[in-house]
Formats: C-alpha cells, structure tokens, sequence
C-alpha cells in the first residue's frame, strides 16, 4: 500500500458510497446533493492522479453548475420534500437494474483489470502548464467546437423553455 | 506508484451504480443523475489511464474536459426538455412517458 | 471416295469411318432433316423420302453383302464413347451380325415398299411431309435398335419409335380418336417401359458396361451368383417388351393404333415397332436362358396374348383391326421362339417369323389401305366383296393370307413350322416352358386359319345387294370415355353399348357401285406390294441359306400333317358358318354382345381409364396438398409478423423498461464476449 | 486473355447499369437505343465468354485480405457450359425481349434489369472464391424483383406483387442460410476459396450441419421440394424474357452453388445428407409430374416440369458417383435449354391469346402456327426426356447413377429412389402429351385442316430464338458428347477428392 492507494481509496470509496446513497435515496433533493459529495469525492479522486487541473474543472463545473442546475430543476418541477414513494419504479424493474447494475460494474471492472493488470505504476499527471499548451496547442479545434457545442446547448435551452407548450388540456384544444 | 486496479475498480462501480439509478428510476431529473454518474465514470477512465500511461498528448485529461463539457450542454438540453414535458404533462414520470395521448 | 484403295472388292470390307450399318441409320434419319429443312411441297418431300428411304435400304442390302462376304465391321462407333468415370464404361457402337443385318435390310424393305406406297394414300393430305418425315424418323430408330450393340442405343431408338408412332397414330388429328388413340398408345408403351431403365441399369451397371456383348459375358458368368439380380433385369425388360410388342397386359393400345393412316399401321405392325421387343429380347436371348423364373413369364404372356388375340382377331368387326390383333398374336408367336429356345442356340427361330412376318404383314396391311380407298371404309360391310373385282389385289391379299394362316410352302408356315417344332422337340424333353408354349402354339395355328379363313370369305363375297338393307352395324372403331386427363374426361360423346354415338342416327351411306378399277397405287406402290408378295412367296427359301441358322433338316412330318389336317377342317368350319350370311362373315353366327364387347377387346380399356382416372385423382389430391403448402409459405410472413406483435405487447412502450431490456443485452453481449475472449 | 474475365460480366452489368441510371437521371432512353446497347453489351459479352471458354485464363488477386477474399476468375469443366449457356441465353433474350416488351416500365429499365440478372448469372459461375460467389448470387435479385413487380402480368397485380414478394423473401432467406454455411466453412478452412474450401478439417458431424444449412439455402433457389412454393408464383407472373432467364440462369446458380459449395468441400456431410435429399429430389420429381397433370395455366405447368426436371438433377448430384455427377451437370444445361426454349414459346403463345389457360377451347397450334409448334413439340418430347433430344441422357444418365450410389450411401434406399424417379419420367409423357394434345392438337372435330395463318406465326426474333433453342435442344441430344467431355475432367477430379 502506498500513500496514492490509500489516498486514493479514501477519496474512491467517499464517492462511490455517496453515489449509491444519490441513486437510492427516497428524498430527491437528497440525491441532487449526495451527487454533490460524490462528484467533489471524485475530484479528491483526480487530484490524487495528478490531474489537478481537471479537478478544479470538475468543483467548478460539475458542483458548481451542473448540480444546482439538477436542483434548479428539481425545485421548478415541484420535487416533493421528504421522503417520497410516487415514483417508485415497480420492484422487479429495481431488482433487474440492480443485477444489470451489477453485472455491468463487475464487467466492467474485470475486463479493465485484466486490460490493465494490477501493477504499481507511477502516477504522472503532468503540470498544468503542459496540459495547456496540449490544449491550446494539439487539441485547438475540438475545443473550439466544443465551445459551439455548448453555445448551442444554450440556444437549444433557451429554445426548449420558450416552446409554446400548455398543460395537456389546453394543448389538446389548440389543436382542435 | 498506486495500484492500477484501484482506479478500475471504482470506475466500474460508479458505472455499475449509474446505470442502476438510470434504470431503477421514475423521475426524470434521477435518471439524469445516474447519467451524471455514467459521465464520471467515464472521465474517470480517461484520466486513470492517462496518468499511469504517460502520455505525451495530454489525451486522458483532455478528453476529460471535453467530456465534462459535454456533459454540461447535455445537462442544460435534458433539463430544458424535462422542464418542457413537465410544462405539457404536468409530471415528469418516465413510466408515462411513452404513453399517447 | 470409296475405292481409295481401302476398299475390298472381294469381301467388300471399307476401311472408312462411315459404314454401312450407320448410312442404314444416317440416310433414313436424313428424311426428316431434308424434308423440315429444304422443302415446302409435298412431292419435293416425297423425292426426298422415295430417294433415301431406297438409299437406306441399298445400305442395309450392301451390309447383308458384306456380312456374308466376311466384309463386315462388328462393332463400329457410333457418337463416340461417353466419359462417364471409372464405374462403366458406355462404348455406344453398333453390332453388326447376321440376324441383325437380316432384321435391317427386313426394315429397311418395309419402310420404302411404306413411303412408296403413302404417296399414293395420302396424295392430298396437307401434312404429307410431316407424315414422311416421321416415317423416316421411324425406321431410322428401328434400325438403331436393330444394329445396336449398346443397350442405351436400344433405348434411344426404343423411345424414338414410341415417340414416331405418337405422331404417325396422331396424325389426323382432326378427329378426337386418332388423337386418343395416338395419347393411349405413347402412354401405355412408356407406362410399361418405365422398369425398362431399371432392367438396363441393373445389367450394364453389374457388367460395368452398357456394351451388349459386355453385358452378356458378365451376366452369363454371373448368372449363379447373381441370379436374383438377372431374373429382375429381364423381367423388367419382358415388361417394356409387352408393352412395346402389345402383349398382355398391354394388348390394347394397338387395335386403337390402327387410327391412323394405314401406311403407319403397317410400319409400326409389320417390322418395326412391335417387333423391336423380339429383336431386343434376340440380342439378350443367351440371358433368357440363364433365367428359368422369366422365360415362364415370358411364355405366358406370350401365349395367353397369343391365344386371346386370335380369338378376338375372329370376333372383330373390322378388318383392320382384325389383322392388328393377329399382329398381336404372331408377335406372341415370335416370343415363343425365343422363350423355348435351348441354351446353346441363338435367337435365329424369334427372327425368323419376325422376317416372315414383316413381309406379309406389310403387305395385307397396305392391301387394307388401298381396298378401304376404294370402298372408304374397313368395316366389314364395307369391305365385303371388295376383291371380288379385282384380280391383282386378289392375288396379292390371297398370298398374304396364306402366308399369314401359314400354308406351305409360303413364308408363315416356314417360320411358324419351325417354332412349333422346337417347342414340341423341347416339350418332350421335358421342358414346363415348352409345353404350355406348345399348347398355345396348336391354339394358335387353328385361330390363326380361321381368321384368315373368314377374312378371305368376306373379301371374295359376291352377295353385295343385299347389304342395303340391312341397318344393324357396329361402328369400325369406338368412342369411349377418356384415359383420365381431366380435360378429355367431358369432351366426348355418349355412347351406346355398341360403341355408337347415341345422337347419330343416320343409315350409313354406301356406294352404290365399287369401281376398284378406277382407284389403284401408281407404278412405285404397286411395285412395292409386288415385291413383298414375292418374298412371302419365296422367303422361306431363306432358312436354307447360312444367315439363319436353323434345323430345317429334320422337321416332324407327323406333326406338319397333323396341323394342316386340322387347318383344312377349322377353314372348312369357317366356311360353313359363312354361308347365307349377309356379308359371308363367319362371325355373323356368333352372339352380338360377343362381337360387340370383343370389337371392344373386351373393355380392357376401361381398366385403363380406370387407372388414369386414379392416377389423374391422386394428382389433384397433389395439387390440393401442394396449394395448402403454398398457403402455409403465403402465411409465414403474417405469421412472423403476429410473432413479433406479440413480443411488442409484451413490451411497455416505458423507456425505462426498454433501457432495462436492452441493458440486460449488452450485458449479456459483454459477458458472452469476455468468456469467449 | 484476362480482360476477357472482366469483359464477360462487366459488359452486361455496365450497360444494365448505364441504362437503369441513366433513363431516370439523364435523359430518356428510346427502347431502340435501349436494344441496340444491350445487344451489343450482350455479344460482347458472349464472345468474351467464348474466349474465356476457350483460353481458359486464371485471375487471383490479392481483394479484401481482411477477410481472406481475393479477386479469383477462373473457369473449369464445370463452370464453363454454364458460363456460355448463360451468355448465350443472355443475346437470346434480349433478342426475345425486342420482340415482346411488356408493359409496366420503360424499355430501359427493363433491358437495363435483364442485363444486370445475366451479369450476375455470369458473374457467379466465373468467381472461385465463396463471398464473391454469394455477393454475384445476390445481385441478381433486385433486378429480378423489379421484371416480375413492374414489368409482369398486368391482368393481376396482387399476384403480381405477392409472387414477386414471395420469391425475393424465400430467395433472401435462402441466401442468408447459406451465407451462415459460407462463412462457417471459409472460417474451418481459412479460406474463401472454393478450391481450398476442400480442405477443411471439419468433423462429420459438423459437416453435416454446414451442408444441411447449404442445402437448405440452395435448395431454396434450385428449387428443392419441399421448397419450391415460390417457382411456380413466379414463374406464372414473370414477362416471357424473365421466365427464361429465371429458368436458364437463376436455377443453374442453385445447382452449381451445390456443386461448388455442397458436394466438393463437404463430401462427409453429402454422403449422409444424401437419403434425405435425394428423397427430397425424388419426391419433387412425381410430385412435379402430378401436379402437371392437372394444372390449368400452360406457364404453371412449365414452371411445374421445372421442380421435376431438377429434382434429377439433384438426385445425380447425391449419388457421389462420376455417372451421376456427369448426369446432373449434363441435366442441369438440358433443362436450361429446354425449359428456355418452353418458356419462349408458351410466353409467345401467352401473349397472344392474351392467357395461358389450358381449359379454353383454341384452334389446333398445328394448323395456326406451324413454326411455333414446332418448337413447342420439340419442347415438351425433349421435356419428357425423348432420346435425340437433350433432355434425355441426363434424366436416364441419373437414374443409372443413383442406382449405384458412392460411398457408405444406403444402396437399397437409392435404388427405391431410381425407380420412383423412372415413374417420373412416365408422368413427363403424360403431361408433356397432355399439353400437345390440347395446345398442339386442338379440339378440332373432322375435316380437311385448314389453311396456316402465317400471320399468327413466330418470325423475326421471335423465330430465330425459338430455333435456335430448338437446335441447341437438338445438338444435346443428339452428340451429348461435347458436354459430357467438357465436364468430365473436372468431374474426374472432383471424384478424386471426394471418392477418397
């Protein structure tokens, strides 16, 4: 065990358990926010591979944007508080989601364990000052197209909101 | 030096867990999370194999940035839609989803 | 091209790839080439057909020469052999040897005395080519199976005559019974030659060869060992030669040929196609004897058709069929000659009375034709008192009969004499065959007088006024319901029970005055006809000669008295029954319902339609079933369909569902993938 | 000589290409212009093929290494009369087609189809490796489809639309099978070439699966009862110019696929296979006589006469013997000529009583149209397999060969076989006899036949199609030898391998 493993434990295990809790959880909001621990478990994860750019990206984006978004969201469609069972999935879907569940984790991780084996391998994150100059150097273009992505992503969004939706009755009697 | 199959582990289990939350649930804002979570692990990969690797190129955390880019216009488009469906129909239960009016 | 100095005058051998044997084939062939290719009109057609009809014959005639000279190719090539692999070999040649050649230049004879004489008959038939050509097709395929030495060769010409007596039975087509007759003719002949494949290939594939000398040495070595094996080929053969030669159970498809032409009539009775089973059981006769279990058979059918044509050949109505069933019973007779020959002997008593008999048989056939020409008819109130005016026709239908009735010295007795010899000289020996062949053969001489006995006194009867009168008369031939195809099943007229068509009621019409003179064969036919009452004259001079070999030197007196003693007293019963008959016909004093079935050949042909009816029934249910399995190929694709709308129902149309679905199958893609990897 | 290779097949399927194409997207193509092309693409073709028929040149070529296929061209004993049979049959038709063009389409696609379907035809018997021989097999479907959719009989086109329907699902299902059996077999042997597809190192057992998926699949375009429901739909529904070709090309790739594909790679699966299918062949032999003998539709019948004409074939191909092998392949060319020959004239005689009704009452054909009944009587005698003409030596060639059959084959089962199969050929006369006595015969009752109408008569292409068939029927019959020599070599070396 070196100081890595066990960082790296500590850090894996926080957000694969907070991730179980966000996908169980009867509370909705509870779920939004144990994402959050999750997701900020899984940065502690990239700092300890060296990748403390992509860290930083992840609070700022992922826990900064992405999840309060989720809770924007939740709150807009009137997510209950509390405990709430209306939206229980039957139980034989829960069970088979749970066996693929685990199935496609126990999969996954064989096939990459043997793919990779089970070596000490030094951690070589590079600086973020080499990172960058790969960013704006080799991988420019997709960047910027990324950038387009999202600037659509946006218009896309702002469309979506704008549509001239009603409740199912009036829009119903529209189309009449 | 850390073990390789540490990494590995977790990111099949994120997987694992992801796919469970797409699949186990109703509301449409939960299946989004366990789409989060797929995402995650996802990066995670890139970035594991990128630092035990050395790459030159920078791929591996590259890739997660543009990954998590994505993730973040898809999460912007999913919830204006999800917003849109509850808008028309009140809810924004999946088990409906596919029902005609 | 010929006297290149590989020809021998001597022997007149010809080192040359074309001989003889196949110019008999090739030239008659040409017929029909020439005929379809170059002409339109019908006497360029008959140039064409008198010319290589003659040059056939010349050819058959320079192989004879050439056979007794020493000259002779055995076995020359024919197309060449086939490479069909290590297992047999099929060489395809001809074999030339004495009866062969005998049997072609027989052919060949009848077939030009035929064409010379079918100028005439058919002068203003439109399709006189047509009829040429088949009749050249005809004899070509004759003589292929005469000088044939590879049983395949035997098939290809066995089949083509079938075929060539479809189209020359058929060929007024005009009317719906030469049509039937034509349809019952082919299908009863191919009926009976379907196990003739199997007997081939059960013999030239044990001998590993379809070559017939082959063949022979294999079988005759093999014969202990695989005695089952041979008894089933020429049984199966005995079966293709029955229907071919019209024997039993087969019998009836030949007094309904004579709807055709009576040129056709008198190639097919005379030398060709009825004859081929003798020649084709001649060339295997060493076999026969190997086969205890098919010469029985053989002389069975052979007698009972023998015995029952002659009874019915006297009960016929009409002369011509009278003389196509005594086709059948002296066909009988020549498989008796085969049947009671011993092991050592060859196949020379069977070929005899086919050469006899081709030669009067042709000759009362076209005596037939030219008398119906002159009276339009062949019904005996027709022909009755035909010949009384005319004494070259007289002359040559009495040498026919005589020779037919087999009055010596004429060419029948010669023949028929030595058949019964033999079998008399076995039957003491002890031999089963021989004994019953012998019982029938003694029948057969006695009906055999009768009927030719009652055949004269109706063509020399002089009471011609009388027959006006008379309304009672049972139609030449009859109209019965069809061999079961569907579509003839409704399109004929009823009929009564004397074959009449029940709407017709009209007397018949006959001339009043028979003026024979006026309507006689030109030159060539005449010619013809002459030719073949000299040689049933003087054929039976031909047992003398080397090129049969037969034991004419010690015939049974006794016997030969006996059998002529008693053909005296049958003739003179014949003729006691005949006076103050209208028509001078014996048969007059047997009972009409008699006459009438046996004019019928006693409704044998409805156990045919019987079995064309079942076998057009077994068809429908075919198609019946076959329209169910088409319905169930139609219905797979709806089917399909209802499958998967099944599966749809089960499906919730819930996303999330589906992704469960889905995910279960690339899990279980992964998994598979991962082990297999 | 190599460029022949490609001439043979590209001629035909470039112009066919050039024709479909260009009607729509160019200009329209006047149906002179269309004839005038295709005739030319097809004699080029046909003289390519002859030069390849006799020059013999070998093309192998590195294609897809990805999987193991190379660009291979060759021809032997067996392949080379199917070759020039199908270009011959290729000019024959679209001589035919200038004759009688249906309606339905424009000229050009309808040559533009018929020169694609030989293509393909052609294509198929040059190929010696097995995904090419599959990618040549399929490409001849569409254009088949679109002559029996677009261009078939007006009168019906819901039998129209389910006959073509029918035989492209029951053709593609057939393809799929044997597509499973190719790859199977090209991965045992690591190859794609049907040369050294011989060379697998399967088990019996496992041949006998891969041939059982085989034969099904080619079973299919043979056809083999029981799945033959598809020919006769076909074949009522096709214009005579895709009848002719559905008979003298699209079934011999069948025969030959099983020849190629069947009988030389798989010799373990054969021999046990062979009771089952040669019952199959011999069932489909009487039941194919049957059926003709009270089917109603003259170009049913013929398309009947088919199912039993290739169950002989078949039964020579299970035999394993040299006799029975040279004996299909020699029935697989009569019946191609024959049954080209039949469709020709039953398709005129169609198209001009307007159906093909045997029930209606007509006036005989012999006094009618002289030429075309004579054709139709040489048809259907070569049908009932009447020595001297081609039909003959290859039906009683088979029945000889499955009398002795090779290998561990059941000897008593087969023989059973035989004679059924010689019962067949008594149903032939029958319903070959059938037909002339209705069709050529005529109902006629009495009297002097009238005058011909000439007019009614075959001439131009119509004419020189039928009597070129005629005598090509005839030549078969009557010197068998020039067929039975081509195909003996490569037959004696098949036996080699497989005969062990």
């Amino acid at each position: 065990m070196t100081t890595y493993d066990v960082l790296f434990t500590i850090a894996g295990a926080i957000s694969v358990a907070s991730a179980l809790l966000a996908v169980s959880t009867k509370h909705l909001i509870h779920s939004a926010l144990w994402l959050i621990v999750s997701l900020v478990a899984l940065s502690g994860c990239y700092f300890v591979l060296g990748a403390e750019f992509v860290a930083l990206v992840q609070l700022l984006v992922y826990v900064g944007a992405v999840v309060i978004l989720v809770l924007f969201a939740l709150m807009l469609t009137r997510a209950p508080i509390g405990r709430s069972h209306e939206h229980d999935t039957p139980l034989m879907q829960r069970a088979a989601a749970l066996v693929v569940g685990a199935a496609t984790a126990a999969l996954l991780a064989t096939v990459l364990i043997s793919a990779f084996g089970n070596d000490k391998k030094r951690v070589d994150g590079g600086t973020t000052h080499a990172l960058a100059t790969r960013l704006f150097g080799t991988w420019v273009w997709p960047f910027e197209l990324l950038s387009a992505l999202l600037l659509v992503a946006l218009i896309a969004a702002l469309a979506l909101a704008r549509l001239p939706i009603g409740r199912r009755d009036t829009a119903r009697g529209a189309v009449k | 030096m850390i073990h390789s199959a540490l990494p590995m582990i977790v990111v099949g289990l994120l997987f694992g867990i992801g796919l469970y939350g797409v699949l186990a649930r109703r509301n449409a804002v939960l299946v989004l999370i366990g789409v989060e979570l797929m995402l995650a692990a996802a990066g995670l990969l890139f970035v594991t194999v990128g630092s035990l690797t050395s790459d030159a190129m920078r791929a591996g955390q590259v890739m997660t940035i543009f990954v998590i880019t994505i993730a973040a216009a898809e999460i912007a488009v999913a919830l204006g839609v999800i917003l849109a469906v509850f808008r028309a129909r009140g809810n924004i239960d999946m088990a409906q989803a596919g029902e005609r009016e | 091209m010929l006297t290149d100095g590989r020809f021998d005058t001597s022997t007149l051998a010809l080192d040359f790839p074309l001989q003889p044997s196949h110019l008999a084939v090739v030239l008659q062939v040409a017929i029909p080439v020439l005929i379809l290719l170059v002409t339109r009109r019908s006497s360029h057609a008959f140039a064409i057909a008198g010319l290589f009809s003659f040059l056939g014959l010349a050819a058959a005639v320079a192989l004879l020469v050439q056979q007794t000279r020493g000259g002779a190719v055995i076995s020359p090539d024919s197309i060449g052999e086939l490479p069909l692999g290590p297992g047999i070999d099929v060489p395809l040649h001809l074999q030339v040897d004495r009866l062969s050649v005998l049997v072609a230049v027989a052919v060949g004879l009848v077939s030009w005395a035929v064409q010379l004489f079918t100028r005439w008959y058919l002068y203003s038939d439109p399709r006189y080519r047509q009829f040429a050509s088949a009749v050249g097709l005809f004899t070509a395929a004759m003589e292929l199976v005469v000088l044939s030495g590879d049983v395949l060769l035997i098939l290809v010409g066995w089949e083509l005559m079938g075929w060539c007596s479809y189209l020359l039975i058929g060929h007024e087509s005009e009317r719906p019974k030469a049509r039937r007759a034509a349809y019952k003719a082919f299908i009863v002949t191919r009926i009976a030659d379907a196990p003739l494949v199997i007997g081939l290939a059960i013999l030239s594939l044990g001998a590993h060869s379809t070559g017939i000398d082959a063949i022979l040495r294999h079988w005759s070595a093999a014969a202990d060992a695989h005695g089952t094996a041979l008894t089933a080929a020429l049984l199966c053969l005995i079966c293709a030669v029955a229907g071919k030669s019209a024997q039993v159970p087969f019998q009836d498809w030949l007094p309904d040929a004579m709807e055709g032409p009576t040129p056709a009539s008198a190639l097919i009775h005379a030398a060709t196609m009825v004859a081929a089973g003798t020649v084709v059981l001649g060339k295997l006769v060493t076999l026969l004897e190997l086969s205890d279990t098919a010469r029985v058979v053989l002389a069975l059918v052979a007698s009972i058709s023998m015995v029952g044509a002659g009874v019915l050949a006297f009960l016929q109505h009409d002369l011509k069929r009278l003389l196509a069933w005594s086709t059948v019973s002296q066909v009988g007779l020549m498989l008796l000659g085969l049947a009671v020959v011993s092991a050592d002997q060859t196949a020379d008593l069977g070929i005899a009375h086919l050469l006899s008999h081709a030669m009067f048989k042709a000759l009362l056939f076209l005596m037939i034709g030219w008398l119906s020409v002159v009276v339009s008819g062949t019904t005996v109130e027709r022909l009755s008192g035909a010949l009384s005016k005319h004494p070259e026709a007289r002359r040559m239908v009495g040498i026919g009969l005589l020779a037919l009735a087999g009055v010596p010295p004429l060419v029948g007795f010669v023949s028929k004499d030595l058949i019964v010899d033999e079998a008399a000289r076995r039957g003491i020996d002890g031999d089963f065959t021989a004994r019953i062949a012998f019982a029938a053969l003694i029948c057969v001489v006695l009906l055999t007088a009768a009927y030719t006995m009652r055949m004269w006194l109706i063509l020399i009867h002089r009471t011609g006024s009388q027959r006006v009168q008379v309304r009672e008369w049972v139609e030449d031939s009859y109209d019965v319901q069809d061999v079961g195809i569907v579509e003839m099943l409704t399109d004929l007229p009823q009929v009564d029970i004397h074959g009449r068509p029940t709407d017709r009621t009209a007397p018949i019409e006959l001339p009043d005055d028979l003026e024979l003179a006026d309507q006689q064969p030109g030159g060539g036919a005449r010619f013809g006809l002459q030719l073949l009452a000299l040689l049933s004259v003087v054929g039976g001079l031909l047992v003398l000669s080397p090129m049969l070999d037969v034991d004419w030197k010690h015939p049974n007196v006794w016997l030969i008295g006996a059998s002529l003693l008693l053909m005296g007293a049958v003739g003179l019963l014949v003729r006691l029954m005949s006076v103050g008959t209208v028509y001078g016909d014996a048969a007059a004093r047997v009972p009409l319902f008699v006459r009438a079935s046996a004019s019928r050949g006693f409704a044998v042909d409805s156990l045919y339609v019987a079995f064309g009816r079942s076998i057009v029934a077994l068809a429908q249910a075919v198609s019946r079933l076959d329209d169910v399995l088409d319905r169930g190929v139609q219905r797979l694709p709806a089917l399909s369909a209802t499958v998967v709308r099944r599966a749809d129902r089960l499906h919730t149309h819930r996303p999330t569902s589906g992704l469960v679905a889905v995910s279960v199958g690339l899990v279980a893609v992964g998994l598979m993938g991962v082990i297999l990897w | 000589m190599v460029a022949a290779l490609f001439a043979a097949p590209l001629a035909p399927v470039v112009a066919g290409l050039a024709l479909v194409v260009g009607d729509r997207s160019i200009r329209s193509v006047s149906r002179h212009t269309a004839y005038i092309v295709s005739l030319v693409a097809m004699l080029a073709s046909l003289l390519a093929s002859i030069v390849v028929a006799y020059d013999r040149p070998v093309l192998d070529r590195q294609w897809v290494p990805e999987v193991g296929m190379r660009l291979h061209l060759a021809v032997d004993g067996i392949s080379v009369p199917l070759l020039l049979m199908t270009a011959a049959v290729g000019v024959l038709v679209v001589l035919h087609a200038r004759h009688e063009q249906p309606a339905g389409g424009t000229p050009a696609t309808f040559f533009g189809c018929l020169l694609l379907v030989i293509g393909g035809g052609i294509a198929t018997f040059l190929v010696q490796d097995a995904i090419s021989f599959f990618l040549a097999f399929e490409v001849v479907l569409v254009p088949m489809w679109v002559l029996i959719n677009r261009f078939g009989d007006r009168r019906d086109p819901r039998e129209r639309a389910r006959a073509a329907g029918t035989f492209v699902l029951y053709t593609v299902l057939g393809s799929t099978l044997m597509l499973v059996g190719i790859l199977t077999m090209s991965f045992a042997a690591g190859t794609t070439d049907l040369a050294g597809l011989a060379a697998n190192p399967m088990s019996p057992g496992k041949q006998t699966a891969v041939a059982a998926l085989l034969l099904i699949g080619l079973g299919i375009k043979v056809p083999m009862w029981p799945l033959h429901s598809w020919l006769p739909r076909a074949h009522t529904v096709a214009p005579t110019a895709g009848s002719i070709l559905l008979a003298a090309v699209l079934l011999k790739m069948g025969t030959y696929g099983v020849v190629r594909l069947v009988v030389a790679p798989l010799p373990d699966g054969v021999e046990r296979l062979a009771p089952y299918v040669g019952t199959c062949a011999v069932i489909g032999i009487i039941w194919g006589g049957l059926v003709c003998l009270v089917e109603r539709s003259l170009k049913r019948l013929v398309a009947w006469s088919s199912v039993a004409h290739m169950g002989f074939v078949l039964l020579g191909l299970m035999s394993g013997t040299t006799i029975g092998l040279q004996a299909a392949l020699f029935a697989n060319i009569a019946h191609g000529v024959i049954s080209a020959l039949l469709f020709a004239v039953v398709g005129g005689l169609k198209h001009r009583w307007g159906d093909d009704d045997l029930d209606t009452a007509r006036r005989s054909l012999r006094d009618v149209s002289p030429r075309l009944s004579l054709a139709l009587v040489i048809g259907f005698a070569a049908s009932m397999g009447l020595p001297g003409l081609a039909g003959f030596w290859g039906e009683v060639l088979a029945i000889f060969g499955a009398w002795t059959p090779g290998g561990d084959r059941p000897t008593g089962w087969f023989r059973v076989l035989a004679m059924f199969a010689s019962l067949g050929a008594v149903l032939a006369a029958g319903y070959a006899l059938r037909v002339l006595r209705i069709v050529w015969h005529g109902p006629a009752e009495g009297g002097l036949p009238p005058e011909p109408e000439p007019a009614g008569d075959a001439r131009g292409n119509e004419w020189l199609v039928t009597s070129v068939l005629s005598a090509a029927t005839i030549v078969l019959g009557v010197i068998p030898l020039i067929l039975l020599q081509t195909t003996s070599g490569a037959v004696d070396q098949l036996m080699a391998v497989i005969g062990r």
